[in-house]
């Protein structure tokens, strides 16, 4: 693997940012590290990097221990949210300087730094100060920078949070094509979900200092692993429900019985499990919903316009309100119907 | 429209103002009724601005070339005793000058060890250039730490960082990224280290009265000679520091 | 592990915390052997403590009053002439203190206008306390401006937009909002100018030679009687800074 | 009216900040300001809320002219991106400093403080410090401290820029709630077109100084009335065409004529016009496609697995590259297949 940590744990004094991550990353992987802020993303980042020297645990890059290897001999390259330029070097003695602790020739560094300048599409911006440049074109030239000395692991921390949407969305499509020409390997530290499914090969997904879930975009969104990912990867909406058998797990919403012929769960009859689907994978009965095989009665609450979409809230029987997105001629307040679920969409958690 | 919100104020600031620059125009429309040349050659001048221009200078470098690591640090580690070390730079700030001058006399004078032995070995530690240069050093180095220090502390950590990642090592990040960065206000703790040097009056006065320096000298004159006898070598001394101000800017 | 990194630097600035806290415990562990009760209570040291009780707090009270109001113009607004503003408030730091006694003294001395008018009205500006007070305040007060300039510029300006628009006129938000949140370095500045104006020599010395401060009679009697017999007066005046300094923190 | 903005013009220097911008606020209305940084929206808060004076033109309160009015006598809160609470006062005594400067008598004055934080749901955050609250808790604070004068109008500044996803759509969520509770005439300015759509009554999109568009979030997002707004409120695809004939308008897209029966443009025949579909709105032929009237013949380049869905890029005759949103099923790459599309979700945009 190229990057491994293994049972990592770091305190800040007494507080324990970190405790016991492990996680790894193979050779040109893209692995987005998601997770809220204060979830312990920026000290692992450091970690990584050798800023800091963990409390417990190791570090292996290339198989070998680097924990108490210092930056500068890690070939960890990193962009941060905040730029880094040099503010007194122009953009090309800004990519240069890795090239130059590496004592590559001045003729061969002059050849590196105008092929990563194109690569970043910034090539009459050579002798330009980062002062002079756009926001997007400064996170540009960081990349640049990071990736000339051509590291064996490239760290993006939280690269496009400063930005706009509009710009974070062109930046972001940007540095999948050029992971893609490069093929390095990268770790994609973010807190926005959205911008880590769309990137990422794979998901390592934080909570308060522990690992929550590690596994590709489409499987931790349709099927998470624990209440925190559902949540956390996507709008969703949660109702209690009791078992009331097991072989099929069959629990009641309310007034109705759910038989769920897929899921195997172990939790034990009588018990209140927590049940998790997602807004737009719920519909209004109708016509045509062949995969919604289950059903539930609902009272329409509020709508609103979203202009994109309609968000209709609905309650059902136990109570508990959920969120419907539904692309056009949405139901009237006040009006009963029977919302299509489908059990493939559906998530089931249990107690604790 | 927005001005009068701050008529008070405004009025309050001028007269600090006011009285700050009033002294400095009566002394300069003063300098035409003396003949500054003439003034400035006598030999006892001529020695005073020698002293001065070859002390001064040290007494900075010796501030500068231990100060600035030290401010590096203070704006970057956090250690224990690292209030007492605050405190320690802080203390000459708060330290009269005269009893700067006393205290530096109680640890290197002429019948103390380390004052006897220097001595003994022909470089006595008071009454000599030497002496002018300790009591400068003492008086005048906090200005440069502290303003390195908040310069330094104005550095984004992260570009350190990045420059280590990118395979530099401490000593050559610091001379890439943070001594470049921090240059301006290392440079304007260097000129006020300079200036409070080449005035240093008070611990000068206690630690070598002789040989006289400018600030000495026209203390001496000023009291045989009254206000005409020194504004010759006043204007001087506030010409180089002046020049020293201009040229670095 | 990281330690060693910064082993040159450390080292550097250990020397010059060195020397700075080496005079400092030789002058008190001297102070062991003087009278220092006996010392402070001759007439001419109770005159001496009485006379800088008085000037340094005045001084500083004045570089306050007018100074802070200075330091929330110049963090706030930017208006023509802003630069010269800048370079008047420097001006007294940057100043040789002998040269800026001899400034006043051209200024505001027996025989300029000023100082003649106010010796008629029976209130002499040189030799006289207020003299001391004018010495004082020429070189103490740009301490409290540039510190409390920092403190106000650290302060987001919003804050002071948000009691705009609660209701506020801008007076009663720089003393709901801007004081009290630049309350820390404005302290910081009002001890660095008392300790600079109780600690005053090149300047008094010029304008105000009698009556004796702390500082001048400390010459006065380190020219009579050596070391050993300013010993206490100078340890009365470190004594009465530190005080200062603790009972403001 | 309540807000009025008559075109205001501003100045730094010789730089237009904001230039000839007229728009107003109905009383109770929420409207977005919506532009990407740097489009002049912070000046126009300024301008309104009384921190600077306009370079020229008029800013009205309730039909009053209050251009040269202080900030202090204008009754309109601004909460801003970065926290301006009060670090030395309380939570309570930040909540009741607006009162105190009306003159509220101090036991009415614990009444609106309780009410309000009542409203944040902060009730047991009274005595704390901001220092002690949590980013989402400052957020209620500031909306609580700036309603509780009864302002004439709130202005709310990029409020939840600062904050991660998650929290920033809790937060969204509960603004529209006190809005809709309170009933203050509120302007919500954002960089953030999916904030500004889900939040606002009407919005008002800013580009480069200038108003590119006022309208209802819907409208202006189906039907966009420039080519800015029309990229800049959500993914955008653009192809040419050139317009071949009028009455009804018909362009041919690379080899495929196509009539438009609804669209009514000042084009002359013979121009090449842009047109405009976004990436949801366009399907892959197949059985059902009752709305869409129109086809494209097209190549599949690409399809990345976004999680949530996938990404098809397809390339049409033109040589224009498209993006289509698919659910499930993506086809393969290299097929080619007929692109579905409506005239109702196309925009075309006359040259220049």
């Amino acid at each position: 693997m190229r990057l491994e940590l293994d049972s990592l744990t770091h305190r800040y004094g007494n507080e324990p940012a970190v405790d016991d991550v492990s996680f790894g990353l193979e050779s040109g992987e893209l692995v987005a590290l998601l997770g809220p802020s204060g979830c312990g993303k920026t000290t692992l980042v450091q970690a990584i990097a050798g800023h800091i020297h963990p409390t417990a645990g190791r570090v292996l890059l290339r198989g070998a221990d680097v924990t108490d290897v210092p930056a500068e001999s890690r070939q960890v390259s990193v962009v941060f949210q905040q730029s880094t330029l040099f503010p007194h070097m122009t953009v090309s003695e800004n990519v240069a300087y890795g090239l130059a602790a590496r004592d590559t020739g001045s003729e061969r560094r002059d050849e590196v730094v105008s092929e990563y300048l194109e690569l970043v599409d910034l090539r009459d911006q050579r002798g330009a100060y980062p002062s002079e440049l756009s926001g997007g074109q400064r996170r540009r030239v960081e990349l640049a920078r990071a990736l000339a000395p051509q590291p064996d692991l490239l760290v993006l921390d939280e690269p496009l949070s400063a930005l706009d949407r509009t710009l974070r969305e062109q930046l972001r499509d940007e540095i999948a094509r050029i992971q893609r020409e490069t093929g390095v390997t990268t770790l994609f530290v973010t807190h926005d979900q959205e911008e880590a499914m769309t990137l990422a090969d794979r998901l390592v997904v934080m909570n308060d200092g522990t690992v929550s879930g590690i596994g590709e975009p489409r499987t931790l969104y349709e099927s998470p692993p624990t209440p925190f990912i559902a949540s956390f990867l996507g709008r969703s909406n949660t109702f209690s429900a009791t078992v009331i058998d097991q072989q099929p797990l069959t629990i009641a919403v309310g007034e109705t019985e759910i038989t769920l012929n897929g899921s195997q769960k172990d939790v034990s009859t009588g018990s209140t499990v927590t049940c998790h689907v997602r807004p737009r994978d719920i519909s209004f009965r109708d016509s045509a919903n062949d995969g919604a095989n289950l059903s539930l009665a609902a009272e329409i609450t509020r709508v609103v316009d979203i202009g994109t979409h309609y968000d209709v809230t609905v309650r059902i029987d136990t109570g508990d309100e959920l969120v419907v997105e539904c692309a056009g001629n949405p139901p009237a307040v006040g009006e009963s119907l029977s919302l299509a679920l489908s059990e493939r969409q559906m998530t089931v958690f249990g107690p604790g | 429209s927005r001005t009068p919100e701050l008529l008070v104020p405004a009025v309050l600031g001028g007269l600090i103002l006011l009285y700050f620059a009033l002294p400095f125009v009566a002394f300069l429309s003063r300098t035409g009724t003396a003949n500054v040349v003439a003034g400035l050659s006598t030999p006892e001048s001529q020695t005073a601005i020698r002293n001065s221009l070859l002390t001064a200078p040290i007494s900075t470098a010796i501030s500068t070339v231990l100060g600035v690591p030290l401010a590096y640090i203070l704006a970057r580690r956090s250690f224990p005793g690292k209030r007492l070390v605050e405190a320690v730079v802080i203390l000459p700030l708060i330290v009269p000058p005269v009893v700067g001058g006393a205290m530096i006399i109680t640890a290197v004078g002429r019948f103390t060890p380390i004052g006897a032995a220097a001595t003994a070995a022909g470089i006595p530690l008071t009454d000599s250039l030497v002496g002018v240069i300790l009591a400068q050093t003492f008086v005048a180095a906090p200005f440069v730490i502290i303003t390195a220090r908040a310069g330094f502390g104005a550095v984004d950590e992260r570009l350190e960082q990045a420059s280590r990642s990118l395979g530099y090592g401490p000593l050559s990040t610091f001379w890439n990224v943070s001594l470049p960065l921090a240059r301006g206000a290392i440079l304007a703790g260097v000129i006020l280290t300079f200036a409070r040097a080449i005035g240093e009056f008070g611990a000068t006065m206690m630690v070598a009265y002789n040989p006289r320096t400018m600030p000495t000298r026209i203390w001496v004159d000023f009291i045989t000679g009254g206000i005409d006898a020194i504004v010759p070598l006043a204007l001087a001394l506030l010409g180089i520091t002046l020049a020293v101000l201009a040229a670095v800017q």
